[in-house]
């Protein structure tokens, strides 16, 4: 087991400031294994006594050569991996994959299918922010919050487990459609989550907002500009926290997004206490949006009847010959897709996620790069934390709520 | 082909003889390795492309003419549309200007792009490997790189697979 | 012939060093805090409210190895992170266990490739491996009852 | 005439008798295996860079003085809430009398900004 050689001072020369070479300021290692990076990120801090002159992120601990991995399965198989990328958004992610698909090789989706897939990806936006606030309050020395935020999330775990059988990684969402229909008590299962679940945020608000200590630990903290924002490129409820109305499920609608109305928080002071504001608020939309389309669910298939892309239902494999060819063919080679690339992007709890997607006439993809808003929106710690306390970087790092998987792939 | 869209691409053809593709209703501009930088220096000033959604690589292996392609997605946020912007790249190690004077954000991206690919850029303020150790041979995502595959230990040859096996000491 | 065969079982007057060294330790083992990927999702979901691992005398989860008996490997073990893994087994004071949780990090699970360290075991001998991508709460919960019978069988010769 | 002291004494001395005991104990029997890997200074898992002591900024010695001179006027209210019944009126006024004058301290400390960090 190789002893890596660790990074040595003089390599660091061109990032770190003069007085760190001399001597004058210490070099801490926030390291992958710290209680406030929330996974494997480690932060090489340059600290003049408490406050924080540079902070260097030094990302990788996690890296799974998923994209590597990906070019060597065929395209059914390779949803699999999707799962493990962000695993707070694990519905989103499939959703992600399996529309660049479907975009790749022009295939649809009928109604129902993308009625279920908006409620299921909303349900899991809840859960992630569910597990970003109770992280973030634990890091601010809120405990309770940390315990009530996941008796709520484990009600949405049983919810994704009853539809895909699996309470994380259900690779739910297939190309062209769902796995199979939801079960017969999905509705009011989510109809009484959605009845308990307001009451809990006002719960939560109830324990932080008005919190002096919560307040004094976020406000002013980390303020980061408009102008930064688009600067960097950064996406999702860290943009708009700064003022930019920017999201893709109204900027750019997919599944059927545009049937629903719900409105965009934003805030515009930019600090932790406005990014904090801007996802409470998105539990509350997202609710609305599950709320709708519940009530508007349609009937009919849930998977598209093109066999070329599609394996037909068990049924018909006993009376069927053509249905049989098709079955043995998708579940043994896999579909090809034409040689183009195609890029589709959706709205994560995190930002924009992206797929890019390369065929090459082949079963399997020539390229799967995934454009992910941790591995972005990361990259503004350093400008954040500049002048801060060590103290407020760990309210930083749960503002901008990476998640180690969308960071290092 | 929105009309905004149409304007820019049409003014970047004349200016850097790029050419556009369409498939599915997204287009992408081909440019020249050497022009990278004003012509996105341009999209974004000119026609409103401020945010660089994402930029990565795409390995061609066999094929040595144009070995790689470098592909920078870029929107744009006043008139929500989409544009990729492709490089072609020859030889096995190649090496372009860099783009982080036009998108700060492309920082980590080329990093990631050297780290995982071993393309070049100059001028980059800190061209260090991101993801692998900082001591790893070769760059694991271009296709001549083996998979890393460790053979999976089943019951018939599961006695030699754990002899091989490292298993760490006390 | 122990004056425990003799007298029958008579709680904590026929009680054996080891006994009362291993309920001790089974009792109150603290885990280190060290969630790598998404086991640590499912690690937290044990630790909290509804399946509770407090319950077991794991109610915190030290930070530091050196506070710490028990390494949760919760998820997948990078070539990148697996020096830092061994230095921190190292540092854990001695009476010390390993959990491999979840498959990624008992045989490198769906990731077979050049990024995973294919099993813990090639960097930190490990006492009880949970399977499941990831693993139920109760899974591990079920690891960590399997792993105190482990330690309730260790004698005194096992710790010369 | 020191009858009264010796519970006192008795109760001090058991105490720190099992103190010691225990620590000793845990000392002797515990088992110690050193290894040059295990001594390496913990710091979240990497090796730390440059030399572990480096000068410390005034401003922690600032917050532990002020610390120390607040925590020993904390001292000073336990005799005093014991006899507090026995010296009446005179004891209270007394004891605000000391409370104001340190609060003066505070007042002059936190204007001229020792409590701020920067």
């Amino acid at each position: 087991m190789s002893e890596t050689t660790e990074i040595t001072l003089n390599e660091l020369r061109h990032l770190v400031s003069e007085r760190a070479i001399e001597g004058d300021t210490v070099l801490l290692n926030m390291g992958p294994q710290h209680p406030s990076t929330h996974g494997v990120l480690r932060l090489l801090l340059e600290l003049d006594g408490e406050s924080v002159i540079n902070c260097i992120p030094d990302v990788g601990f996690l890296h799974t050569g998923i994209e590597k991995n990906m070019e060597a399965k065929t395209y059914v198989k390779a949803a699999v991996m999707t799962d493990r990328l962000d695993y707070l958004n694990t519905v989103g992610n499939n959703l992600v994959y399996c529309l660049a698909i479907e975009k790749l090789v022009d295939l649809d989706v009928p109604p129902r299918a993308q009625a279920i897939r908006v409620i299921l990806t909303e349900l899991q936006r809840i859960a992630s922010h569910l597990v970003w606030l109770g992280t973030h309050a634990l890091d601010l020395a809120a405990m309770s919050v940390f315990l009530y935020c996941f008796r709520e999330r484990e009600k949405i775990l049983d919810i994704i487990e009853m539809c895909g059988g699996q309470r994380m990684m259900a690779t739910y969402i297939r190309p062209g459609g769902l796995w199979r229909d939801v079960p017969v008590e999905f509705e009011d299962t989510v109809r009484q989550f959605l009845k308990i679940f307001p009451a809990r945020i006002d719960e939560y608000e109830a324990l932080l907002t008005k919190n002096p200590i919560f307040q004094d630990r976020t406000k002013k903290i980390g303020v980061l500009s408009r102008q930064d924002a688009i600067r960097w490129g950064i996406t999702g409820p860290t943009l708009r926290a700064s003022g930019v109305a920017h999201d893709l499920r109204k900027a750019q609608p997919y599944c059927g997004y545009e049937q629903y109305d719900f409105d965009i928080p934003t805030q515009t002071a930019g600090d932790t206490y406005a990014r904090y504001q801007v996802r409470m608020e998105e539990l509350r939309q997202s609710v609305r949006i599950v709320q709708q389309a519940l009530d508007k669910l349609p009937l009919g298939p849930v998977n598209s009847n093109n066999r070329k892309y599609v394996p037909p239902p068990r049924s018909e494999l006993g009376t069927s010959m053509e249905a049989l060819i098709h079955h043995f063919k998708l579940w043994t080679e896999g579909f090809s897709a034409p040689a183009a690339a195609v890029y589709v992007a959706v709205e994560s709890p995190r930002g924009e996620l992206g797929v890019y997607l390369e065929g090459n006439d082949g079963p399997k993809p020539h390229r799967v790069y995934w454009r992910t808003p941790s591995f972005v929106n990361l990259q503004i710690l350093p400008l954040l934390s500049k002048g801060h306390l060590v103290a407020d970087l760990v309210a930083l790092i749960g503002t901008v709520d990476i998640v180690l998987g969308d960071v290092d792939r | 082909m929105d009309a905004h869209l149409q304007a820019a691409t049409q003014a970047i053809q004349e200016r850097f003889a790029g050419q556009v593709s369409e498939f599915r209703d997204q287009i992408s501009l081909i440019v020249a390795p050497q022009q990278i930088v004003e012509v996105c220096r341009a999209l974004k000033d000119d026609f409103g492309f401020d945010m660089l959604s994402g930029e990565t690589a795409v390995d061609y292996w066999p094929a040595q003419e144009p070995r790689f392609h470098l592909v920078y997605l870029l929107y744009s946020l006043q008139h929500n549309l989409r544009l990729t912007v492709r490089v072609p790249l020859n030889g096995n190690s190649p090496s372009l200007p860099t783009l982080e004077s036009v998108y700060p954000s492309a920082n980590w991206h080329e990093r990631e792009i050297w780290d995982m690919f071993g393309v070049r850029f100059e001028g980059h303020s800190d061209l260090r490997r991101i993801l692998m150790p900082a001591d790893w041979e070769g760059h694991p995502l271009r296709k001549d790189y083996p998979l890393g595959y460790e053979e999976v230990q089943f019951s018939f040859n599961y006695d030699e697979i754990d002899a091989r096996k490292p298993y760490a000491k006390e | 012939m122990g004056i425990e065969q003799k007298a029958g079982n008579m709680g904590a007057v026929t009680l054996k060093l080891e006994q009362a060294v291993n309920w001790a330790r089974t009792n109150a083992m603290w885990p280190m805090l060290f969630g790598l990927a998404c086991c640590a999702i499912e690690m937290m979901s044990a630790q909290a409210s509804d399946y509770d691992l407090s319950r077991f005398g794991m109610e915190l989860m030290r930070a530091s190895p050196r506070q710490s008996d028990l390494m949760i490997v919760a998820g997948r073990v990078s070539r990148k992170m697996a020096p830092v893994l061994r230095r921190l087994y190292d540092q854990m004071p001695d009476p010390k266990w390993v959990i491999s949780m979840g498959d990624c990090a008992s045989c490198g699970g769906v990731f077979n490739n050049y990024a995973i360290v294919q099993g813990v075991d090639e960097v930190v001998p490990v006492d009880v491996y949970v399977a499941g991508c990831p693993p139920r709460p109760e899974a591990l919960i079920h690891g960590i009852m399997t792993l105190h019978e482990k330690v309730r069988g260790e004698q005194i010769k096992d710790w010369a | 005439m020191l009858t009264p002291y010796v519970p006192i004494a008795i109760l001090l001395i058991l105490s720190t008798a099992l103190a010691i005991l225990v620590v000793a104990i845990g000392h002797l029997f515990g088992p110690r295996r050193p290894t040059e890997r295990k001594s390496l200074p913990y710091e979240s898992g990497m090796i730390p860079i440059g030399p572990g002591t480096r000068r410390m900024p005034v401003r922690f010695y600032m917050v532990a003085v002020l610390f120390i001179l607040f925590d020993i006027e904390v001292v000073f209210f336990l005799p005093w809430a014991i006899v507090f019944r026995k010296l009446g009126l005179f004891g209270l006024i007394e004891m605000f009398v000391f409370v104001a004058v340190l609060l003066v301290g505070y007042a002059y400390a936190w204007k001229k900004g020792a409590l701020e960090w920067e």
